[in-house]
């Protein structure tokens, strides 16, 4: 880009980018915080993120909006997203408040805080835009290298030593050695007995060989669904699907054909009905 | 540069401490001896100090500066004037016999653990003691004094909370709650006096801009210093403030009778005789000296609370049931009257005081530790326990009745001068005051009395039936004492003669004279 | 325009991220609110640096960077390690310093 | 060598012969008691070396003076320790030293049974060394510590059989009520110095008149009550009779014939005070007048017979006190009724110690009865004593009491004949109650009876070492009187310390002479009827209410009981209780309240890092205002 956009005023493109992406940085970073789903969240961060990126390029930062799309967006953001499939869905994800004035609180906080802060900045007198172009004559990189490697170049040794310090600490905290043998089956078993709960193994999902997906539950012999039988990542992220009500209707269906052949009084019109919408 | 003899008589006995402290677990008997040795070479020090300070001279000799925190103008600024070099002989006195008191008492109960090392503690710490607070009396900087006065709160908390009677009546963990607790109101006491401290020393410094004594009292005394008069009462309540919870003053006094209580004999003895001087001393030395004006302005205040002191801890010293505490509550009524006799403002009255301290010492010392001895061999603090104990052990009855007559300032003992000094101090500026003080010996007499005719006469208790005589090593203790209080109640003219100059500094310190007499009879 | 509405942008964002911060408990939540953060101030040292016309405010922005890097590799490592331990990766399960 | 040296050592004597036998321990048990009489008998040595060197001089010149050493010396407060030996002290030296080594010696018999009997002996000693010191005390403060140290000899000796609970308790009680007094002198000391600026005899004397007449007031007052204290004079009588748990050569030395007759010393040594005030005057003579007739009446109704002689001493000292606060017109009686009586009453107690001796330490009147046959020496000996103190003609008593009576009328208007009267009525109780002692004790029929452990008292005269000083003192009783008053000796020793004035009775010395022997006669008489003529029940019957008043004190002690006692337990008992609950409380409270604080303030604390979080972002908050309103501003 030419040097003149990093002048005192912008040029009319450059406003009419702000304000197009501007609106999506904001919407990016409010769909991050109430975003249910920390997928979601993610995505909308690396969305605004994108456009920070564009903002930095816009304001003569070449070097660092690259940075920022290829080292935070494709780096570290998909750090996070291999973190969210790790960790999986918890019940963590619920926006239901669970400090009391908690929220209040901290809207209040923020509220306050950004107008604050707002009025600060309109407060400040921030006329004087020198504009990068002195700064970047000889190159963004290069003058960036320049300093880095003469004035700030105590700084940036010490932020390698606290890379690697942040990597081999990333390393101690996740590895997990195993200070004990690890238990036999006979004695797992023998715990469970001992605990008296769920002596046999797990029931299996799936009802009656019609449904063997992971994500339904077994029926129990009254007809009711087993939380038991569905992993546990599905049962908190309620992704169970519940074919019960099918199950019986069927049953019920089966049952009124017979009574039909055995010419039989109908039983429960009612019932019939109901579980006639259940399967729908 | 000379022998910085005050420094010594400060650094023998902390080294001592650290050099009890050090001894192996095994050797508890060298490090009772090794604490003895260095009490008794700290006493040969004062000793010099005492001879070499000259009565007739500066206002304070043996005097060394050295500087300490530049940027506040702290200083290491030690000297003695009269009174100090009173009191500085008197802990020094006091120690070995404190030291002898005590020898058992801090034996481990136990012999098996080779770290558990509770008498070589029990003697550091008292060490400790003596030579922070030989330091507070020798200081003429008053942060270095604040510093001190402070920092003795540290090993007397340790004394007071780790070691206690043998025998309780309500068994050893409800001792050891009893005595946390005398502990910590003790701490909790003092620091708080001396948190108040801190803001004046504080402000002192904002105002005056160093912390010598003596330059300051010189630059107001000449007038060059101008504090406003609210600063100055400011900063004077809150000297005076510490230094009364730590006399103590009614109605600050109740940390007192809980921590003689809860402590063993010597430490009882430690805290009163020893610790609680450098109360009354400062009083004296940094109250009427850097603040004078605002000390007259207290001065009615203060008198009448020295009064309620002195009557309200007579009056409960007869209601109390515990040896010790009534000692304690004996021993308030006596600071209401070193107070009475500071603040008095006349030269008989000031001199009194400083002279009720040294007294005052020796005496309730003589008193408290017989009484240590006695229910050290009985095992109980209740009054109620004893009787007959005259017929049974005729010496220590005989000593404890002279402590107690000490305790009751009878004439020919040296309380009697010193008491008597207050009292005509007093009256002679405040009859009134003075005239209800004397009330004050009346009742010394009731609770001195009260406590010995139901110790140790009647009939002869069963459970004290076999009580033993006091030992060589308590005859030791004691005996000097007693020789002590009466050659001071017979001849006191040395220790004024010391006392007189640096008095009639104070009170030209705070501009004040001695009322004239109505008739000019005295040749 | 003004350049300075980049500034009001970065505030925004910023104040978006720390109000985040407090009311996720999902603690990945909770570390993306503070890259937003990080990522506002950034954008402000990238205006600085306009505003003055020198570099040293792109310095710090990409010191910035490299630190939250790092904080977020060690970051994300302790959430793995505490939700191995405590099977959640809520913020307010790690409360064990309340007496 | 000067005879000035001598003073000293009339002191160091005794002082010396307590040290020994009380330091010495069981070593010198064995002759402990004849270390004490030793010392005690050098001291009367050296006391009689000095009369003679006194005798010898002119009577303006017989002040000795003797400087030992400054006391206390702090600015413009001189305490010396310097002894001043004039006629008043020196009669005082004789008297003590004299009587107090009679008594040594009776109690070395007396006491031969006793265990502790060297203690015994140490704690006379220290009495005679106290005593001699407030005697020849210059100034006041030294006299004080006399003052206080007879009191401890006292407080001692009372207390001497301190197994028993009764006499630990007399003990502390007599040092209690003397402290009551003490205060008063250590209070006139105080306003003698702020009037003064010294209090050495000597200038306080000389400038007495210089002084506004309140303050003489006010000291003389001040003096009073300590003379009321140690004279067991009322209000403050009530530990005198309780005294007499002491053994009985104890009543006889210090609480009748030298210790309790400190306040008259005192008050005549003060007459230059007094003189100038009236009103503390006026006060010293009702005290004195109400006493005689308050202790004569105890007297009367007590069967105790030491407690009777307690009661005559307490009315007798009335006699000297009311003389003393005559003025110049009755001091020299004071002291020589003083004399007489320290040597009849001292006598008395002999006796009634050689009674008791006899009688296995009974001391009920009741249970005696015709001893006059068993101990007749004790007997003669007694009844002179007992002819001496009722003022038979021609011995002691008679001329030194009629002497007071006659210089109460010449005080002269209505308060002289209102005290003269007092002491006219007191002359009669006196020989009643003085008759109905004697009558008890030595006539009628023996009612002795075995004590419970049956056995029975066998009357019998007490040694030699105990009859001979009973005998001296009998000799003294019956002739001293007579021979200070013919030629008037005695006032001519005395005037020029006291002073004299003949003052304007209204009656004739003959008059007052004929009423007293009228007086006598009704008392004696009375007794006579009463207790001569008819048998004495041994179990006391119930008696009018007087009687029964009298017999507890005429009431006072149950006084000071409900008012002082049990006042004074209830106000420390509560004191004990504010003491705890609201001095106390209010700190344990405080440290409650941040406890209680701090439990709050933790629940803020919840342990959520969110919650944290919230105030750190508000304190932020808060700080970007703050930094906006100080530019702003």
């Amino acid at each position: 880009m030419s040097p003149q956009l990093a002048a005192y005023t912008t040029s009319t493109g450059e406003a009419f980018q702000f304000w197009v992406l501007g609106t999506v940085a904001v919407l990016g970073a409010l769909s991050t915080v109430f975003m249910k789903k920390a997928v979601h969240s993610a995505l909308s961060l690396a969305g605004t993120m994108i456009v920070l990126a564009v903002f930095y390029l816009a304001n003569g930062a070449y070097f660092l909006g690259i940075v920022q799309i290829v080292v935070y967006t494709g780096a570290i953001m998909m750090l996070f997203l291999f973190v969210v499939m790790l960790v999986g869905v918890t019940a963590a994800d619920s926006l239901k408040e669970t400090i009391k004035g908690q929220r209040w609180l901290a809207l209040l906080c923020g509220v306050g805080f950004g107008v604050l802060l707002l009025a600060g900045i309109a407060n400040a007198s921030l006329k004087d835009f020198d504009g990068t172009g002195q700064a970047n004559a000889n190159g963004n990189v290069q003058g960036l290298a320049a300093l880095i490697f003469t004035k700030y170049v105590f700084a940036f040794e010490i932020t390698g030593a606290l890379l690697i310090t942040a990597a081999v600490g990333a390393m101690v905290l996740t590895h997990r050695e195993r200070t004990e043998r690890p238990k036999t089956q006979r004695e797992q078993s023998e715990q469970r007995v001992r605990e008296g709960k769920h002596v046999p193994p797990l029931p299996a999902p799936g009802v009656y060989a019609r449904h063997n997906a992971v994500d339904i539950a077994g029926l129990l012999p009254d007809g009711t669904p087993s939380e038991l039988t569905v992993s546990k990542t599905l049962r908190d992220r309620g992704q169970i699907r519940d074919v019960s009500a099918e199950a019986l209707g069927d049953l019920r269906a089966l049952e009124q054909r017979a009574e039909e052949r055995l010419e039989r009084t109908p039983i429960d019109p009612v019932d019939f009905k109901r579980s006639e919408e259940a399967s729908k | 540069m000379s022998f910085p003899l005050l420094t010594a008589t400060a650094a023998l006995p902390a080294v001592g401490a650290v050099a009890t402290a050090a001894v192996p677990a095994a050797r508890r008997t060298a490090a009772k001896w090794l604490a003895l040795l260095v009490s008794l070479a700290t006493l040969v020090l004062a000793i010099v100090v005492l001879v070499r300070f000259d009565p007739g001279g500066a206002r304070y000799q043996l005097t060394e500066s050295h500087p300490w925190i530049a940027d506040f103008g702290v200083r290491y600024e030690l000297g003695v004037d009269g009174i100090a070099v009173a009191l500085l002989a008197l802990t020094a006195l006091l120690i070995p016999f404190i030291i002898l008191a005590g020898w058992h008492d801090a034996d481990p109960l136990e012999t098996g653990s080779r770290r558990w090392r509770p008498t070589q503690g029990f003697f550091a710490l008292i060490l400790a003691v003596e030579a922070m607070v030989i330091i507070s009396f020798e200081a003429t900087d008053v942060f270095l004094f604040y510093i001190f006065f402070e920092a003795m709160l540290i090993p007397m908390y340790f004394l007071i909370g780790g070691f206690g009677d043998r025998a309780h009546a309500q068994g050893e963990e409800a001792a050891s709650t009893q005595r946390s607790y005398a502990a910590v109101k003790f701490l909790l006491y003092n620091l708080v006096g001396g948190l108040i401290m801190l803001a004046a020393v504080i402000g002192l410094y904002v105002v005056a801009g160093n912390f010598s004594l003596q330059e300051i009292a010189q630059a107001r005394a000449n007038g060059s210093l101008h504090m406003a008069t609210s600063t100055e009462r400011w900063l004077f309540l809150g000297f005076f403030f510490a230094f009364a919870v730590k006399a103590p003053l009614w109605p600050l006094h109740t940390w007192l009778p809980n921590a003689m209580q809860e402590s063993t004999a010597p430490v009882a003895v430690l805290i009163t005789a020893v610790v609680d001087k450098v109360g009354t001393f400062a009083m004296l030395r940094f109250c009427l000296q850097l603040f004078p004006e605002a000390s007259k302005w207290a001065t009615p205040v203060i008198l009448v609370l020295a009064l309620i002191s002195i009557i309200y801890g007579a009056l409960l010293a007869v209601g109390q049931r515990d040896i010790k505490r009534l000692v304690a509550y004996a021993s308030i009524s006596h600071f209401g009257f070193i107070i009475l006799g500071i603040f008095a403002m006349t030269s008989q009255g000031q001199s009194g005081a400083t002279l009720y301290m040294v007294n005052h010492g020796i005496s309730t010392a003589a008193l408290m530790l017989v009484a240590g001895f006695l229910i050290s061999r009985r095992g109980s603090r209740l009054i109620a326990d004893y009787g007959g104990v005259q017929k049974v052990a005729p010496v220590l009855a005989g000593t404890f009745l002279i402590g107690g007559l000490a305790t009751l300032s009878l004439p020919g003992l040296a309380p009697f001068v010193s008491e008597f000094l207050v009292l005509v101090g007093t009256f002679t500026r405040y009859p009134a005051i003075g005239i209800v003080a004397t009330f004050g010996i009346v009742l010394a007499a009731l609770y001195t009395l009260v406590l010995y005719q139901r110790t140790m006469t009647g009939p002869v208790k069963p459970e004290v039936s076999a009580m033993p005589d006091l030992k060589a090593r308590e005859l030791v203790v004691v005996a000097p004492l007693i020789v002590l209080l009466i050659f001071l109640g017979v001849y006191p003219k040395p220790v004024t003669d010391i006392v007189n100059p640096a008095v009639k500094q104070t009170m030209s310190d705070v501009h004040k004279t001695d009322p004239k007499p109505e008739v000019e009879a005295a040749k | 325009m003004n350049p300075v509405y980049y500034l009001y942008l970065a505030a925004l964002l910023f104040t978006i991220g720390a109000t985040g911060v407090l009311i996720r408990r999902n603690a990945i939540v909770v570390f993306m609110c503070i890259e937003l953060m990080l990522n506002a101030c950034n954008l402000a040292f990238v205006v600085f640096s306009r505003m003055h016309g020198n570099l040293d405010g792109q310095i710090i922005a990409f010191f910035t960077m490299v630190v939250a890097a790092a904080e977020v590799v060690v970051g994300l490592a302790i959430i793995v390690s505490l939700f191995r331990t405590r099977h959640s990766a809520s913020v307010d399960d790690a409360s064990l310093m309340k007496l | 060598m000067n005879a000035e040296n001598l003073i000293a050592l009339l002191i160091a004597a005794p002082l010396l012969g307590a040290a020994v036998l009380l330091v010495g321990g069981r070593r010198l048990d064995g002759v402990g008691h004849w270390i004490g009489t030793l010392l005690s008998t050098t001291s009367f040595v050296f006391g009689v070396i000095l009369f003679a060197d006194l005798l010898g001089k002119n009577p303006e010149h017989r002040t000795l003076m003797q400087h030992l050493y400054t006391w206390v010396p702090v600015a413009g407060f001189q305490a010396d320790v310097t002894f001043r030996l004039d006629q008043l002290s020196m009669t005082f030296v004789l008297l003590i030293t004299g009587v107090g080594s009679l008594i040594h010696l009776y109690s070395v018999g007396y006491m031969e049974h006793d265990e502790r009997r060297r203690r015994f002996f140490g704690y006379l000693n220290l009495f005679l060394a106290a005593m001699l010191l407030l005697v020849l005390a210059d100034n006041y403060l030294l006299l004080y510590v006399g003052w206080e140290g007879v009191g401890l000899a006292s407080y001692l000796l009372i207390g001497f059989w301190q197994h028993k609970p009764s006499a630990a308790t007399a003990a502390k009680k007599a040092f209690i009520v003397n402290r009551v007094g003490d205060m008063g002198l250590s209070i006139a000391i105080m306003l003698m110095f702020a009037t003064f600026g010294t209090f050495a005899f000597g200038p306080v004397f000389a400038h007495a008149t210089g002084a506004s007449e309140g303050k003489l007031t006010a000291i003389g007052l001040m003096l009073l009550l300590a003379a009321c204290g140690k004279s067991a004079q009322v209000p403050l009588q009530s530990w005198l009779g309780d005294a007499m748990e002491g053994p009985t050569p104890v009543s006889a030395l210090i609480h009748a014939a030298t210790m309790v007759t400190a306040g008259v010393y005192l008050i005549v040594r003060s007459g230059a005070i007094f003189n100038a005030a009236p009103d503390a005057q006026l006060v010293v003579t009702v005290v004195g007048a109400v006493t005689l007739l308050f202790g004569a009446i105890v007297g009367c109704a007590k069967d105790d017979i030491k407690k009777a002689l307690a009661g005559s001493t307490m009315s007798q000292i009335g006699y000297m006190i009311l003389a003393a606060g005559l003025g110049p017109i009755g001091y020299v009686f004071a002291i020589m009724h003083l004399v007489t009586h320290g040597f009849f009453k001292a006598g008395l107690f002999l006796g009634a110690g050689s009674v008791m001796h006899g009688m296995n330490d009974e001391v009920d009147m009741r249970k005696y009865g015709g001893l006059r046959t068993y101990m007749p020496v004790t007997f003669i000996t007694f009844g002179l004593g007992y002819l001496a103190i009722i003022g038979f003609p021609g011995l002691s008593g008679f001329f030194s009491k009629d002497k007071i009576i006659e210089a109460a009328f010449a005080k002269g208007g209505t308060e002289g004949w209102i005290l003269g009267t007092c002491a006219l009525v007191g002359a009669a109780i006196t020989a009643f109650y003085m008759t109905r002692v004697m009558l008890m004790t030595f006539f009628g029929e023996k009612r002795w009876q075995p004590d419970e452990h049956g056995h029975e008292p066998h009357p019998h005269e007490s040694p030699k070492v105990m009859t001979i000083p009973m005998i001296v003192l009998a000799v003294g009783s019956v002739f001293a009187g007579g021979f200070f008053s013919i030629g008037d000796r005695f006032l001519h020793w005395l005037e020029p310390i006291t002073g004299h004035s003949e003052g304007n009775s209204p009656l004739s010395a003959a008059a007052v002479t004929g009423a007293t022997m009228v007086c006598l006669i009704i008392g004696v008489g009375i007794a006579y009827l009463q207790y001569g003529r008819r048998p004495v029940p041994a179990v006391a019957p119930r008696g009018s209410l007087l009687t029964r008043a009298a017999r507890r004190d005429l009431l006072q002690d149950d006084f000071n009981h409900v008012v002082l006692v049990r006042g004074g337990e209830h106000l420390t008992r509560s004191l004990v209780y504010v003491d705890h609950t609201l001095v106390d409380g209010v700190v344990n409270g405080t440290a409650a309240g941040f406890g209680g604080l701090s439990g709050r303030l933790r629940k803020l604390q919840n342990g959520y890092a969110r919650s944290y979080a919230v105030s750190m972002f508000g304190g932020a908050a808060l700080l970007v205002a703050a930094t906006l309103l100080m530019r702003a501003v």
